[in-house]
């Protein structure tokens, strides 16, 4: 049992790592602020949720896996909110996106 | 009142005093009495010390003590008295000179003239009466900085220029070398009191006492040895009361007093004999004089000739000094009270006709002792005093000075005595001439716009009676020797 | 609260004060009760003298908890004479300080500019009193960052920059200082002072000592403006308003000095700084350079507050002079030129901000003939330049006389001279506003301006008054010195 | 495992050490520095020093942040390059370093339980608090009773820095209800922003009352504390913020924290004490401590929040109306 | 760890003071020497948290069965001179506020063109 939860957790630690490398993979790839945000926000909440999850697993049923949990709940929400208040900000700024030229014309 | 008060008294009264007289600032007849008043009760306090001290004893008081063996103290020896009857008795001729002069030329300030004049007097007394070089020293910057008020007193731009001269050169010496001799004397020997036979005696090799001595010579920079001497003509920019009391008295006086002291007290007259350095810088004074004088020669100006003749006549009394011998002593000594009634005199003189005429110039004072008769007959005094013909003061002191001379067989002193004697005749004599014999020409009379009330005549009669009563002292003091004879005698020890 | 509390108490004063200021509303409130505190504290600090002079050194261990585990303030006769300029410079400057903080700064920061003058107080006796290496840091940071605030409030711009560089090079020294103790720490394991001298000679020779020797001493000397780490003193005392100037020049450098003196000869030992480490020629060569240079600056100074900043970068290299000649004559002679430049610069500074009071302005151009106007004014501030310059029966010359003598002593020739003659250096800058009070016209600006109320001469005065007395007898301060000295370099024997 | 952390750590500070020394926007400078000290946080922790790295984490990459950024807002956020040439400067640091790499020399190694820093007083720091004391986090007992004296001085510190920004930058009232408009859009952020105040709150007071048992104290819990009230600030706009928390009440708040310290000092000394002696605060000397401890704590959060919560009330004031 | 490798913290931890320290002192821009002071601050604390560690060390919390402890003391010490450094930051950047409102600028170059004139 404690085999299969060990393996578990570090497929979710590797596979949050995995969706994290590829969030900062897209911040450096994409071409507009939009776009990067876009790549950011998404990987990043998956990517921190699977590496928490991975550490719950590891943790067991302790007050470490409380404080995991309340950290998953700050993360679901503080995570979009920043990128929501970042983009509005950008808006805001009259950032404008960077759209394809093709398809412009 | 015990000898230690009285000398407290001394030096405290003069010092005290500009609070009487600031206070009496509204009412310039009072406040000059308040002046009067404090310089003849100080010379009455001075006076009666004489006899005590002719009776060999020596009144000593401490007050404070800033660093432990440092006092300050006073102690009252035969040189200290000579000296402080000399400027306390000067101080009332040159009050009553100061009123009559001030008031006619309007000056302004003239409280803050009177005060620092009282506290310049008091330094003096506190120099005259130091106990020991610490105290001398201490008095010694409070005169310069009293006095230079009195020297700036105009406000005027020249006036600021000769003050800062004064205080630079002045202070400068005597913090750069006396504070630094002074400095080293003390780490050597521990104390700085005045001792007879000195201090520093078995304490130091010669050599070292060699560079202190030329600390010493160099740093009393009041004494006005070249090429510290450049603060007396540019003091000249003072009213001539001042230039008469301080810078032919007081100020200068102080500086070979200490002269004296040093060589006296610090040194020892034995021991320096036997250090090489004293030689050279005896003949340091001797080109001095000389040079002094030959300048003094070039000069047109009444007080700047009067003011190079001071700083010759000054190198006399550091030259007997560093002759090192009792007569010499003696002769130094008589010279400092010879020597300020003439010079004092001569101020006076040269005040009176600025008073009297607005003139400065020797070359403009064709004919003048036809209409200050009092006056130029003061002067011709003053300045055979000063070369020294008998029945004048400047005859006895230079009479001692050549035998002090002739006592260490030191040929340049005695022919520098001589030479300088033909160059003061050279250069008073003429004025004299030109005075008497020469017919006015243009100025006198015809200047345009000029006052003709104060050109036919005399001075302020307060002015020409001050410079009668120190002429007369001039004849006196050659007739009655005595009181400065004495002191002098009981200081060197011995007869004539 | 017994008599054993004192050391303490001097320091807490004045930090219960600030917070107590800052609640008050009426800013003559906040001044009364800044004047009680520093009153206090003077108070204080005289029994302390008192009682360090009968019983010897104190100690007193914060919380109970004993050396080297606990805090612990100690007091020897050197720190008792600390304690003493700073309670003296404070209580004399508070009661001044209503009348020109009314005219130099704005009405709703007089509250507190109160608040932060008691806060550097208290971050000054702080450092001076401890013995713990890293409280001591704590402190110079009370006292530092509120005089940045103390110095920004001056009422020119330039007041805003000048505080600026020195909050950079404040900050900078400090965590120098930081580094220092950090290392210190390392080798020993321990911070308190005694503590750490006892166990230093142990590994006295190894090069991470030397490197917090070097740290510390940099980081000091910035605090104590030591040439040429003095950029941020001369913009900061001009700038600040005139009675920061005079409480921060009396008191926060000579702090300093005493500061670099504890850890050189306290904590690092004569020994190790002066043999090992040859700081005594550093040190002198840097005094001597800065006293020529900084005079000579002061000298085309057109500003008097400037110009005294610089006399204050020279008057520091006295101090360091007469500590690098490691020797109980050459310290002691700092001591007592500390305690005396203390004095003098407070009261020229005081007398600075009377005529900044009526004149609105520290220009020499602009006082023409203001000696006529605010006679007393002038005359304390010639005192004070007298003093300054070393005139016999002022305090300055006995500071001179005594390092003079020291110099000798040590052998050191030049140094007499040149003690002597850069004093007239200073005759030179201070008779230039001599002359420019004394002898020139009054503009016609001048005809309002009258002399300072009473309230502002008689604390200018009583400084004049200390100096006066000093140089008129000055057994007390060369005894204390002197034993002050003694356990300096007493110490170091051991 | 920790040695590996440590060094990719140390190595990730210098990168951004490097890119905030080049950065010409002021902007992305503040972010770096936030990032670098949020690093240092995370190499404290490595460490083992996990009071310092909440308080890092708080202070350095919370506050510092926001005042660095409330400071642009209010100047400029570009750099200009720099005229002169960086010689001076460069040879100052090179020799500095040099001087510091020198005395690493004889260092005692890193981690080396033979370094006289484990062998002399601490120790006994680690050994007696259970009995002195009697509180597990040996940190909170040095800090708030061995050496609480410098904790003291600490708060003082942070006490002038209180009273120096706002006698430097004076504070202005804002209108009462008006809400920055540039908020007002931001729908989300004001209802997270309501729905994170109390936990935050909740988690200072946690992090304020644990400090005895876990890493924590009155600082950590007074800059969160503070954190709670920005962001109630920034999401409703400042006058809300302040008809919440006027700012007469936060300067009777910061002088009601020292005072409770230098109090609890006092009431020690007065009896019979020396000063700041918990001992006799009690009848036993264990609980006496812990009365103390928690009084000087509370004493410490108060300041520290209302000082924060100050500095940040009196930047902001500065700000034209309707700016964010 | 032992050689060389032993101080290797140190030394990185060295480098990053000296960039701290370069950025007040070369940087004329006012904001950035603040930045430039709050790394170089930091970095030292970094330096006082490594000499705290012990090898195979906790956290300072006393626990039943652990025997070693790294340092407590350098953790309050630090804790203390973060709290400086905070103080000093905001005071600093109050400071820049006031600068820039009365030269209109921050940069220390043009600053002080402008006391020139004054």
């Amino acid at each position: 049992m404690e085999t299969v939860i060990y393996i578990l957790s570090w497929i979710f630690l590797l596979g949050g790592a995995i969706f994290l490398l590829v969030g900062a993979i897209g911040i450096l790839r994409f071409p507009d602020f939009y776009t990067r945000l876009h790549a950011v926000s998404v990987c990043d909440t998956m990517g921190a949720g699977l590496v928490l999850a991975g550490l719950m697993l590891q943790g067991g049923f302790s007050l470490v896996t409380v404080k995991l949990l309340l950290i998953f709940y700050f993360m679901i929400f503080t995570g979009p909110t920043a990128v929501h208040a970042l983009a509005q900000a950008a808006l805001q700024g009259k950032l404008k996106p960077v759209v394809d030229e093709h398809e412009q014309q | 009142m015990s000898p230690e008060l009285t000398v407290l008294a001394c030096v405290a009264l003069p010092l005290l005093a500009p609070a009487l007289i600031t206070a009496l600032h509204r009412w310039p007849n009072p406040r000059e009495t308040a002046t009067l008043l404090t310089s003849g009760c100080l010379f009455l306090l001075v006076y009666s010390l004489h006899d005590d001290v002719l009776r060999g004893s020596r009144p000593a008081i401490d007050l404070a003590e800033p660093l432990p063996g440092l006092k300050i103290g006073f102690e009252v020896e035969p040189l200290g008295m000579l000296f402080a009857l000399l400027a306390s008795f000067l101080w009332i001729v040159t009050s009553v000179y100061s009123i009559g002069y001030l008031r006619s030329h309007h000056e302004w300030r003239q409280t803050s003239y009177y005060s620092y004049f009282a506290v310049a007097l008091g330094s003096a007394m506190g120099i005259a009466f130091a106990g020991n070089m610490f105290t001398l020293f201490v008095f010694y910057e409070l005169l310069t900085l009293s006095t230079y008020p009195l020297v700036t007193h105009a406000g005027d731009d020249n006036a600021r220029e000769g003050g800062r001269m004064y205080l630079g050169y002045l202070l400068g010496t005597s913090i750069i070398l006396l504070l630094l001799a002074l400095v080293w004397t003390w780490s050597l020997t521990g104390t700085l009191d005045f001792r007879a036979g000195g201090i520093l005696e078995g304490v130091v090799t010669p050599g070292v006492a060699g560079i202190l001595l030329v600390l010493y010579i160099f740093g009393i920079g009041k004494a006005a040895v070249m090429p510290f001497h450049l603060w007396l003509p540019a003091a000249m920019v003072a009213p001539t009361p001042v230039s008469a009391l301080l810078h032919a008295v007081a100020v200068v006086k102080a500086g070979v007093f200490t002269v004296l002291k040093v060589v006296i007290y610090i040194f020892g007259i034995d021991f320096l004999a036997n250090i090489p350095v004293t030689q050279w810088l005896m003949y340091v004074a001797a080109a001095t004089i000389l040079l002094a004088a030959i300048v003094a020669l070039r000069q047109d100006n009444l007080k700047l000739r009067l003011a190079w003749s001071t700083i010759s006549q000054l190198s006399y009394i550091v030259m007997c000094a560093l002759l090192v011998t009792p007569l010499g002593i003696v002769g130094g000594g008589m010279h400092i009270v010879m020597h300020g009634f003439a010079k004092i005199t001569l101020f006076f003189c040269a005040g009176a006709i600025l008073t009297a005429t607005h003139k400065t110039r020797i070359s403009e004072l064709n004919g003048i002792g036809r209409h200050m008769p009092w006056t130029m007959a003061a002067f011709t005094v003053g300045a055979l005093s000063m070369i020294g013909i008998p029945p004048t003061a400047g005859f006895i002191s230079k009479w001692y000075i050549l035998l002090g001379a002739i006592e260490t067989r030191e040929a340049v002193a005695a022919g520098v005595i001589i030479m300088s004697t033909l160059l003061n005749a050279a250069y008073f004599l003429p004025i004299v001439y030109v005075a008497f014999f020469r017919t006015p020409n243009d100025t006198l009379e015809s200047m345009p716009g000029h006052n003709t009330r104060d050109t036919d005549g005399e001075a302020p009669p307060l002015v020409v009676l001050a410079l009668t009563v120190t002429a007369a002292g001039t004849l006196a003091l050659f007739f009655l020797p005595d009181l400065p004879l004495d002191l002098m005698l009981q200081l060197s020890g011995g007869s004539p | 609260m017994l008599i054993s509390d004192l050391p303490v108490l001097q320091v807490v004063i004045p930090l219960a004060a600030a917070p107590v200021c800052l609640l008050l509303r009426n800013p003559r409130h906040a001044w009364a009760c800044a004047l009680i505190a520093s009153w206090l504290v003077l108070a204080i600090a005289l029994m302390l003298v008192q009682r360090v002079h009968a019983v010897g050194t104190l100690s007193y261990a914060i919380g109970a908890w004993v050396a080297p585990w606990g805090i612990e303030y100690r007091i020897d006769m050197a720190g008792a004479l600390m304690v003493l300029v700073v309670a003296i410079i404070g209580a004399l400057v508070m009661p001044f300080a209503r009348r020109s903080i009314e005219h130099e700064i704005l009405e709703k920061c007089t509250g507190l500019f109160y608040t932060c003058y008691l806060l550097c107080l208290c971050g000054l006796l702080g450092m001076v009193v401890t013995g713990d290496a890293f409280n001591l840091f704590v402190f110079l940071e009370i006292s530092s960052l509120s005089s940045y605030v103390l110095i920004s409030l001056g009422s020119r711009r330039r007041a805003l920059t000048a505080a600026y560089q020195y909050l950079i090079m404040g900050t900078i020294g400090a965590t120098f200082i930081l580094i220092g103790v950090g290392l210190l720490y390392m080798m020993t394991g321990t911070l308190n002072m005694v503590d750490l001298s006892q166990r230093l000679p142990e590994v006295a020779n190894t090069r991470t000592i030397m490197a917090a020797f070097a740290f510390v001493t940099v980081g000091v000397s910035i605090k104590l403006a030591l040439f040429p780490l003095h950029q941020w003193l001369p913009n900061a005392y001009t700038d600040a308003p005139s009675v920061v100037s005079a409480f921060i020049a009396a008191t926060a450098t000579k702090v300093g000095v005493y500061v670099l003196l504890r850890f050189f000869f306290t904590v690092f030992g004569m020994q190790f700084s002066f043999d090992a480490m040859h700081v005594g020629e550093i040190l002198m060569l840097l005094a001597v350079a800065g006293i020529l240079i900084a005079s000579l600056v002061a000298v085309f100074q057109d500003n008097v507050k400037r110009m005294l900043a610089y006399s204050s970068v020279a008057q520091i290299g006295y101090i360091i002079l007469g500590i690098s000649m490691a020797s109980a004559a050459g310290v002691s002679a700092g001591m007592i030129h500390l305690f005396n430049h203390a004095m003098i610069k407070g009261a020229l500074f005081l007398a600075i901000g009377c005529i900044f009071l009526r004149l609105g302005s520290a220009e020499l151009r602009d006082m023409h003939g203001l000696a006529r106007h605010m006679p007393w004014t002038m005359a304390a501030f010639v005192a004070g330049g007298l003093s300054l310059i070393g005139i016999p029966l002022t305090s300055g010359f006995i500071s001179k006389w005594y390092l003079a003598s020291a110099a000798l002593s040590g052998g050191y020739w030049p140094l007499v001279v040149l003690i002597l003659a850069s004093s007239l250096i200073g005759l030179i800058y201070m008779w230039r506003v001599v002359e420019v009070a004394y002898f020139h016209v009054p503009g016609t600006m001048m005809h309002k301006v009258r002399e300072a109320p009473a309230v502002m001469l008689i604390p200018t005065w009583l400084l004049i008054g200390i100096n006066l007395y000093v140089g008129m007898d000055a057994s007390l301060i060369t005894d204390i010195t002197r034993q002050g000295a003694e356990i300096l370099i007493g110490e170091a024997l051991q | 495992m920790e040695i590996l952390i440590d060094t990719i750590l140390l190595v990730l500070l210098m990168i951004t050490g490097f890119s905030i020394v080049r950065m010409r926007s002021l902007l992305a400078a503040t972010m770096l520095t936030s990032i670098y000290s949020l690093l240092s946080a995370s190499l404290f922790v490595v460490l083992d020093a996990v009071d310092v790295a909440l308080t890092e984490a708080a202070i350095g990459a919370g506050i510092s942040t926001i005042l660095l950024l409330a400071t642009i807002a209010l100047t400029t956020d570009r750099e200009k390059p720099p005229q002169r040439t960086p010689m001076l400067p460069l040879i100052v640091v090179i020799i500095t370093g040099m001087a510091l790499i020198y005395g690493t020399l004889d260092m005692p190694h890193f981690g080396n339980p033979q370094a006289p820093v484990h062998l002399h007083v601490a120790p006994a720091y680690l050994h007696d608090t259970p009995g002195e004391i009697g509180i597990p986090n040996v940190v909170t007992s040095v800090l708030a009773s061995y050496r609480g004296y410098d904790t003291l001085g600490e708060l003082a510190v942070i006490f002038t820095a209180g009273a120096g920004v706002l006698t430097l930058l004076g504070y202005r009232t804002r209108g009462g209800n008006s809400m920055d408009p540039g908020i007002r859009k931001l729908l989300i952020l004001r209802v997270i922003g309501k729905l994170f105040f109390p936990l935050i709150l909740l988690f200072a007071l946690y992090v304020q009352f644990h400090g005895d048992y876990g890493p924590g104290g009155g600082f950590q819990a007074g800059v969160i504390f503070a954190t709670g009230f920005i962001l109630y600030a920034l999401a409703f706009g400042l006058g809300n913020a302040q008809r919440l928390i006027p700012h007469q009440l936060l300067r009777i708040m910061v002088a009601f924290g020292m005072l409770l310290y230098i109090g609890v000092g006092i009431e020690s000394m007065l009896l019979g004490g020396k000063f700041l002696e918990y001992n006799v605060l009690a009848d036993d000397p264990v609980s006496g401590q812990h009365l103390g401890i928690i009084l000087i704590e509370l004493g410490v959060g108060i300041t520290v929040a209302s000082v924060m919560l100050m500095i940040y009330y009196v930047f902001r004031s500065r700000q034209p109306e309707g700016d964010l | 760890m032992s050689g060389l490798l032993g101080l290797y913290n140190y030394w990185i931890v060295i480098i990053l003071m000296m960039t701290g320290f370069y950025a007040v002192i070369a940087r004329p821009n006012l904001i950035k020497q603040i930045i430039g002071l709050f790394i170089f601050q930091t970095s030292v604390f970094i330096l006082f948290i490594s000499m705290a560690n012990i090898e195979g060390g906790t956290a300072p919390i006393i626990k039943e069965g652990i025997r070693l402890y790294s340092n407590p003391l350098p953790h309050v010490l630090i804790l203390t001179a973060i709290v400086v450094s905070l103080a000093t930051t905001a005071l600093g950047l109050a400071l820049v506020v006031r600068i820039k409102e009365a030269y209109g600028t921050i940069n220390e170059d043009n600053i002080h063109v402008q006391d020139e004139e004054d």
